[in-house]
């Protein structure tokens, strides 16, 4: 027997080497993989965040704006909407003429005042309407800069292109190096960004209005999603009966948790628009169609989530004499909750990113002001994203950027919040 | 419920029936280690050979140590097998029977050894007969005794177990006729107690292989017939009813 | 009862070549006319009655003709191989059985002679006169405390705090359990030992004061000596409760019950003395299987 | 009465009856809670239900028909001539009625102005009765369901009845939303396939719908060839298939046993960032970073590679699913019970035959459903191929080209200006019906396995 | 492993603890019931008390049922329990005492009976001196050896197993004593042959004891020191060193 | 051999104290110098021998200083409470340990004289030769032919498909399943009744050709008529393997194995013939662990 055993075993060592030089191949392709999905993630990071991140600043210029009383009238007279009327651009163009004395030629004059943003009227106005004791003085403001100049100034420009393949003839650009020498021109925390609706001037286009859309939709998918997401699964999983009928609702939620976005989206734009009548482009529909599209992900996360309650659990509650209602929510949900939230935080942190259905509502919109209920047309965080990424201005890429920038942060915060809840409430049976 | 069969085999374990097969066979080969023993003892007596008295009064150790093996063995199945119902009852009839046994034996000893002594004094002839007559009738009873255990026959048992009786009376009568001897020649006194002695073992004999049928019986039925004097019951099953009456 | 044994030997020996080699899920369908169990079916005044109980699942017949009686304060054992119907009759008891779908239950089963198979039955109060203890300890994971005062709390059985403490209290010093957690009422029930956890399930169920208690394989999780303790649990108990107890391990019912039954394939083959069943049982499948001479 | 203000005054009213409910079950039986049938707070929720479930359905049936029987009476007062219009024009009178009431513009036709100001009138009271009605019919409630309680009542069978069919109209939502895909596609796309033939669009080779909303070209319905969609989106799949499962399986394997404990707490969380990424991102990750940089080495190599080829589509898409497909495999490769794996070991395997023979084997099917599930959902896949496909619909192979999918077909044809009876719009339809077809057979084919899978050791 | 203590309580089972204490009250009872037969019918025979002697012979049926009742018990708690190690040593133990003790039953009974047809006769005031003797040490033996149980102290059994030597030759010296006067006077031989079957069962009294005394040493120690000869050692230890070497 | 027992006396009385109840992962820290098993720790020519062995979990330590040799051909049971350390000693012996990765091990292990411990030791030719067997039976999800086969195949044994037949054959037969199976050899192993499957397991263990099978706890999943059959095969399988086998089940170590082991909270208390262990141990500890008198 000894010789038989030894025999065995001498097989058993010829074949090692080969069998542990397969072992490391495979255990080397394992880690190429794992090495592949990361490094692409971190290479969009990189590049999302390096194009992004200049966004948050512009360039500015600061000028020495004398407020006349020949332009706004004196502070006493005139009406607050005379005032909102007058014409600031003539402040501002007034401004920039006495900083460039050199310029006289009509296509000088409109070249300089190009250097500011159009927007920058607005910001003079707002500023003089919040603050009438300001008229007739001369103050100095900084003010928005023209994207082609931020672009500049922020190096995406190359200098060293023949005049012809720029958009900034050499003329601007001595303009431009003579207020950067002066310290008037400078890139500055982009305030606007952050606080304003879309505009079709890049240096005037926020995130605001897309932002506060997003979050009106969310909430109608929360309120909507939520609960009939839960009371669903609960139902499916602790009441139904096997039946013809609780077959083809699981057939059917397993099924619409796979159907593409898009169509979600036809069924908004066929159903809840064109035959229930509800606004184009609202929150409130785009709220709904999502919680449509989340409603399956809720109910299977939750339905695997109580599935993982032990039947023991169950048993036992029922052996106490509860009843099944009873054992649900005394027991089984309790114990299900953290499950279903990470499952209904996912599921939103999803619908936060999704875009297709919104394009099919109408959502992609361009809408300007930022929208004050569900009902209003709004846009959403990731159709303005789709919009900027569209739009030709090379100064959009970076907001585009710096959108997805503040759209991930938001899914972070989402996701961050999920694997909270996870850890605060695993449990191990 | 009389003829409820028990088998001793087809348990899941094969080592368990081998064990239980083991113990069985190490009954009965201290079952014929006795009997031959008994046998001897009586050729012993008959024959005058107190050569054979002594060598019998010798071998009883192996008894001896058969009946400690037997023991031990039991109790180690007792401690792995921990058996139940039939190889329970089983297993506490062993430890039964080769008590009775190893006394069988240790009567047999005594009978070698009087044999030895009486092997000295003169050879009555007539006399010994009633005593082999007992002898073969004991030594018969006791070999059914241990066929019952084998065949777990507790009928046959309860056959052998009726036949005490007669034994008894046998042993009675011989004693009558010893003191009648003895009264007749006091001379006589000293070898004739030692035929009593040899008498007296018989009938100890008888009653331990009666023993052993009462415990048959309980092996095979579960129910505990000794002490109520089954001689004036013609079968089994009156005496199995009288118990259930009794419960 | 002789005849009775008499009667039933051609059958079982039927029966016992019809064994299946180890397979638990198949099950002769044989319908033998005139089966009988042999022992005491019957008690005086039972708690539990039941007669002609069968029991499908789907098509399949588990549970054939079983009928039985439960005295009142007794331990009754139910062994028999795995398969064979045990839990399934247990089930029925308190109707658990209610809670899988495909299963049927026929027949009449009585608690202190009410029927409690109609439709119309409520559950509730029946599963709180006969409480269940399972397999695996199952505390909820809740503290000690909430695990014992649960059943009370979803009676209705305490006018206020007070009287639920003292029953808590009174519950895990009957289960044997109040010395080991008084000091830590308020900790998971879940951080229990095995041991532990199963006297605190036999603590829930005692809180609602039920009249019976329904065990299957409450010690087949546990250890040797968590085992020990709970059957010594259990011999107290049955002074107030009638126990019903599942159990894989003969010795366990020879240990802890006063009665014992025996099912095979969904037959009950014989119930009596549990000191009778192991030392001298009628049956021929009986004491097959308790001598572990099966197949 | 506002309905957010009537809302409120219900809750109360049915928080109240609770209370009352609660109170007088427990008086009934001398405050023993042991002679109670149910639970006191069943008898309380009992009440509570009375109180709001008659209110609240009058409420919805109120506010459901409210309009339009506010309408039909103020339709009615309105001149003859309204009466007599034809049903278009009614629509736009009373979009106009509408608007009027609503402030929004002001009307030049004084009926038009006289029934808005009639419509607001009636509409405030209308608003007022509901109210009224609402509260009555609560009190109402309230009472009979303080009056019906008795000790031995089963209130809570009646209000877990009442639950139950709370969760199962839920659960049927799905079923409506079901539904309500199919009819909202499929009556557009029947009306696409009237102009034109079903086989043209299954079959057919070129796909340019531009042409058909040309003005002098009315009649001519373009062509509707989806061939090329549908290569283009099985090409694009592919190439995110060929991408995503073996990066994804492999990832999954090595995460779940090689992996020591340190990385893999980074590794996974790192790859669940992935699958948490818009996929607007994507798209314009793809469009902006990934294309030109395909282009640009494909130059150097000398190959000619379209600025919105369907390999950057692919390719990004891939990375997007690697994810899906990797924590797929990581759940059904962690469900293979360590007993297998302990089994081989056992044996003297090693870790990758371990893997290779054992846990693969035993995974497979529910791998292989992760992967039909990625496909389903490459197919499906709109925002990147959006950004990053081109829109050209060349039927091609060749992965350097430019290929358009049918979620970029419906994108196109619906965003902007619909004119909805045009073949060009109904044409999205007929495209989304298709692309619901396709997914849902390939998610049932991968439910199935999936499930069968899960059966094994359960 | 002289001081090894067995001790039958603190099982985790409560009822296992009460089932064994029961068994050893029970076999303690039966002790008890068998001294005081003994103790009557010698009373009996020196009393010359024939009713005494009758009742003795009568009551033995209370021993019998004991020895019934405890082999009952026994045999459940081996199917219940399934003891090992100590309890199952002691389970065995209470088997073969029982049967000893059953036996020291019978022998008292033998006694009552012979003291009552002994009563007719005349009472010979210093014959049954030695017969007295004879008794007292006996029922000293039994006593000790149930004290020994009772304690399971094996030194104490192994004490009182020694003494056994002593009753074997005080009964050697009475049986000579007898022969010489039925050889004086043969007409007493018949009821000096009663007295000599009262000698011959006080002896197989004494032998039962040694026998209850060799149980309880194997019940202490695990060993079985049956049939070898312990009245040839000093000590127990010396016994079991004897043993180990055997082994 | 008496006075070592008489030495122990005083520690096991003091180590009884200490035993905490019913909570098998409170371990006594206390480190007692100079313990010693009782019994036979040493055998002649041992197959294994484990020399001082210590093992943590972490910070934890489970098995304090064990010596045992276990001697070709024999079945040796190793029982104790649980949480006693059984099954991590059994793990030692063929390095199932290092799949924890918080395990370390220290002492000598040497299998046929060779140290099995050093890092640089390959586990794949170990394992082949120390074969385990778990507790509940773990069949591949593949067909019984291949369950079987997989052992073979992954180690080269067989040149061609005849042999491979031959070997699974071969191996089946040993472990008693061959009748049984025969006629579905490509039918999955899972479709098996769970004694089957263990014997399955046990057939795939036997077909490496193994030196020494572990066997944890092999029957505690099965009923008593599959695991009465496992015994039985146990015992056939000792003429040709060791079998080291921990069970929970006294009765069970009693039936199966020659050498009985006896662990408390991590250490070795007691070794000895198993004969000698059920009817008359040495040791208190073990006395009160096999006769239920713990705690
Ligand atoms: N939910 C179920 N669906 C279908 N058949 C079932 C179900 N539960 C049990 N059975 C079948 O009913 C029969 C009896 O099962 P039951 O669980 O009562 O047996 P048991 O005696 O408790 O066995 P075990 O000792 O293994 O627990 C078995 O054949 C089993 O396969
Ligand atoms: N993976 C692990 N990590 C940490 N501690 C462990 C681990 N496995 C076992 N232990 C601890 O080591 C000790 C011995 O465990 P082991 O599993 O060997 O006990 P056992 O005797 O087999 O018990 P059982 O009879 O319950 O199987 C226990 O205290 C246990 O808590
Ligand atoms: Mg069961
Ligand atoms: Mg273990
Ligand atoms: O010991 P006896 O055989 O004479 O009873």
């Amino acid at each position: 027997m000894s010789d038989k055993s030894n025999k065995t075993i001498d097989i058993v060592h010829a074949g090692l080497a080969r069998r542990h030089r397969k072992e490391r191949w495979f255990r080397r392709m394992g880690v190429a993989a794992l090495s592949v999905g990361i490094l692409f993630l971190l290479f969009l990071f990189v590049t999302i965040f390096g194009n992004g991140w200049s966004a948050f600043q512009h360039a500015q210029v600061r000028l020495q704006i004398e407020l006349s009383t020949s332009v706004l009238g004196s502070p006493e007279t005139t009406s607050n909407d005379e005032l909102r009327r007058a014409d600031y651009g003539r402040l501002i163009r007034d401004a920039l003429l006495d900083y460039f004395p050199e310029v006289d030629s009509r296509r000088e004059r409109r070249a300089v005042s190009g250097l500011v943003s159009s927007g920058a009227v607005y910001q003079l106005r707002d500023m003089v309407v919040s603050r009438p004791q300001l008229i007739g003085e001369v103050i100095d403001v900084w003010l928005v800069a023209d994207d082609e100049v931020d672009m500049l100034v922020k190096g995406y420009i190359d200098r060293t292109l023949d005049e012809s393949e720029r958009r900034i003839s050499n003329e601007e650009l001595g303009w431009i190096d003579k207020l950067v020498a002066d310290g008037r021109l400078d890139l500055r925390l982009n305030r606007t960004f952050l606080v304003s609706g879309d505009s079709r001037d890049p240096e005037m286009a926020g995130i605001l209005g897309a932002a506060t859309g997003s979050l009106l939709a969310l909430v109608v998918t929360m309120v909507l999603a939520f609960p009939i997401g839960v009371a669903a699964a609960v139902y499916l999983e602790e009441f139904a009966p096997r039946s013809r009928l609780t077959d083809l609702i699981e057939v059917n939620i397993n099924n619409l948790a796979a159907v593409p976005s898009i169509v979600f989206g036809l069924l908004g734009l066929a159903v809840l628009i064109n035959f229930v009548g509800m606004p184009r482009s609202a929150p409130v529909v785009g709220g709904v169609v999502l919680a449509l599209m989340t409603l399956p992900t809720i109910i299977i996360a939750s339905r695997a989530s109580l599935q993982s309650v032990p039947p023991s659990i169950r048993e036992a509650a029922l052996g106490m004499g509860a009843s099944r209602t009873q054992a649900v929510t005394h027991h089984v949900l309790p114990l299900a909750m953290p499950g279903v939230l990470t499952g209904a935080i996912l599921g939103m942190a999803r619908a936060l990113g999704e875009t297709a259905p919104l394009l099919m509502i109408g959502m992609v919109a361009f809408v300007v002001d930022i929208p004050g209920g569900f009902s209003d047309p709004s846009t959403a965080l990731p159709v303005q994203i789709f919009l900027w990424a569209d739009s030709p201005e090379r100064a959009f890429v970076e907001k585009t950027s710096a959108a997805i920038m503040v759209l991930l942060v938001f899914l972070l915060l989402m996701n961050l919040l999920a694997v909270y809840l996870r850890r605060k409430f695993e449990r191990r049976w | 419920m009389a003829d409820k069969k028990i088998e001793f085999s087809h348990h899941i374990s094969r080592q368990f029936d081998q064990e239980l097969e083991e113990v069985r066979t190490n009954v009965l080969k201290m079952g014929g280690l006795v009997e031959q023993q008994l046998d001897l003892a009586m050729k012993a007596l008959t024959q005058g050979d107190s050569d054979l008295g002594e060598q019998v009064a010798r071998d009883d150790y192996k008894v001896n140590s058969l009946e400690v093996a037997i023991d031990e063995e039991c109790s180690r199945i007792l401690a792995k097998r921990s058996p139940t119902a039939s190889d329970l009852r089983f297993v506490v009839t062993v430890i039964k029977t080769i008590t009775d046994l190893e006394r069988i034996g240790d009567e047999a000893e005594k009978i070698g050894y009087l044999a030895a002594g009486l092997a000295m004094a003169k050879q009555p002839k007539n006399r010994y007969r009633e005593i082999r007559n007992l002898g073969s009738h004991v030594k018969q009873m006791v070999h059914s005794s241990l066929n019952a255990f084998a065949r777990l026959d507790a009928d046959e048992a309860f056959e052998v177990a009726k036949r005490d009786v007669e034994v008894d009376e046998h042993y009675e009568s011989i004693l009558r006729q010893l003191i009648t001897f003895m009264m007749e020649d006091p001379r006589t006194i000293r070898p004739l107690l030692s035929v009593m002695w040899v008498a007296r073992a018989l009938e100890r004999i008888g009653d331990h292989a009666k023993n052993i049928c009462e415990y048959v019986i309980y092996l095979a039925h579960g129910k505990d017939v000794r002490h109520i004097g089954m001689q004036s019951h013609a079968s089994l099953a009156e005496v199995e009813r009288k118990l259930d009456e009794l419960d | 009862m002789a005849g009775t044994v008499h009667d039933m030997m051609d059958e079982s020996s039927a029966a016992t070549e019809a064994v299946p080699d180890e397979r638990p899920g198949v099950m002769a369908v044989e319908e033998e006319k005139g089966f009988q169990t042999v022992g005491q079916v019957e008690v005086e005044s039972p708690r539990i009655s039941v007669r002609n109980c069968n029991v499908w699942y789907a098509d399949k017949q588990a549970i054939f003709d079983v009928s039985l009686d439960i005295a009142a304060n007794e331990v009754i054992a139910m062994i028999g191989p795995s398969g064979c119907g045990k839990s399934t009759f247990l089930r029925c008891l308190n109707r658990m059985n209610d809670t899988i779908e495909i299963c049927r239950v026929s027949g009449q089963i009585l608690l202190d002679g009410e029927d409690i198979q109609g439709k119309d039955v409520d559950v509730v109060p029946l599963r709180a006169r006969v409480g269940m203890v399972f397999q695996k300890p199952n505390p909820f994971p809740k503290s000690i405390y909430d695990n014992v005062a649960y059943g009370p709390k979803i009676h209705g059985l305490c006018r206020n705090k007070t009287e639920l403490d003292e029953m808590v209290h009174q519950s895990l010093v009957k289960a044997g359990l109040w010395e080991e957690v008084k000091d830590r009422l308020d900790q998971p029930g879940t951080g229990l030992s095995g041991g532990q956890q199963q006297r605190l399930c036999i603590a829930r169920a005692i809180a609602v004061d039920p009249e019976v208690i329904l065990m299957d394989e409450p010690c087949s999780a546990l250890d040797p000596i968590a085992t020990a303790r709970i059957e010594d649990l259990i011999d107290e108990l049955r002074h107030k409760y009638t126990i019903c107890i599942v159990t894989h391990s003969m010795q366990q019912a020879a240990r802890v019950s006063q009665r014992t039954a025996y099912f095979h394939l969904g037959r009950l083959i014989e119930v009596d003395q549990t000191d009778q069943i192991f030392t001298n049982p009628a049956h021929k499948l009986t004491e097959d299987y308790i001598t572990g001479r099966f197949g | 009465m506002q309905t957010g203000t009537l809302l409120i005054v219900l809750a109360t009213l049915a928080a109240l009856t609770y209370v009352g409910g609660r109170a007088r079950a427990l008086a009934l039986v001398a405050g023993n809670p042991r002679q109670l049938y149910s639970l006191p707070v069943h008898y309380g929720v009992l009440a509570a239900l009375w109180a709001s479930l008659p209110a609240v359905a009058l409420l919805l049936g109120w506010t459901g028909l409210e309009d339009r029987i506010v309408m039909g009476k103020v339709w009615t007062e309105l001149p003859a001539q309204y009466q007599a219009m034809t049903s278009d024009e009614r629509d736009l009178a009373r979009a106009e009625l509408l608007n009027v009431a609503a402030g929004v513009a002001p009307s030049s036709d004084p009926a038009i102005t006289d029934g808005a100001a009639r419509l607001v009138e009636m509409k405030a009271r209308s608003k007022q009765l509901r109210g009224l009605l609402a509260l009555a019919v609560g009190l109402l409630g309230a009472a009979i369901g303080i009056m019906v309680l008795r000790p031995n009542l089963s209130a809570r069978t009646r209000v877990e009845t009442v639950f139950r069919f709370f969760l199962m109209a839920c659960a049927s939502i799905a079923i409506l939303t079901t539904v309500g895909i199919v009819l909202s596609v499929l009556f557009e796309a029947l009306r696409f396939f009237q102009s034109v033939p079903i086989t043209e669009f299954l079959f057919g080779l070129e796909w340019s719908p531009q042409t058909a909303i040309r003005a002098d070209q009315v009649g001519s319905s373009g062509s509707f060839g989806a061939v090329p969609l549908f290569v283009g989106t099985l090409l694009i799949s592919l190439i995110a298939m060929l991408v995503a499962v073996p990066i994804g399986l492999m990832s999954a394997i090595y995460l779940s046993e090689y992996a020591a404990p340190g990385v893999r707490s980074v590794a996974k969380p790192l790859l669940e960032v992935l699958a948490g990424i818009p996929t607007v991102v994507y798209g314009f990750f793809a469009a902006l970073t990934v294309a030109p940089m395909l282009r640009e080495w494909g130059s150097v190599l000398g190959l000619d590679v379209a600025s919105e080829s369907a390999l950057a589509a692919g390719l990004v898409m891939g990375v997007m699913i690697i994810p899906f497909i990797s924590s797929l495999s990581d759940d059904v490769i962690n469900a293979v019970p360590q007993a297998m794996r302990d089994g081989a070991f056992a044996l003297g395997a090693t870790q990758s035959e371990t893997v290779r023979n054992v846990v693969i084997p035993a995974a497979l099917p529910g791998i292989v459903g992760g992967v039909l599930l990625g496909m389903s959902r490459a197919v499906g896949e709109t925002m990147i191929v959006v950004m990053a496909a081109g829109l050209a619909a060349n039927l091609t192979l060749n992965p350097l080209e430019s290929v358009t999918t049918i979620t970029v077909q419906i994108v196109t044809l619906l965003v902007g200006d619909q004119e909805f009876d045009s073949p060009k719009t109904l044409a999205a339809f007929a495209l989304g019906l298709m692309l619901f077809v396709v997914t849902l057979i390939l998610n049932i084919i991968a439910l199935r396995i999936v499930r069968r899978y899960r059966e094994i050791y359960e």
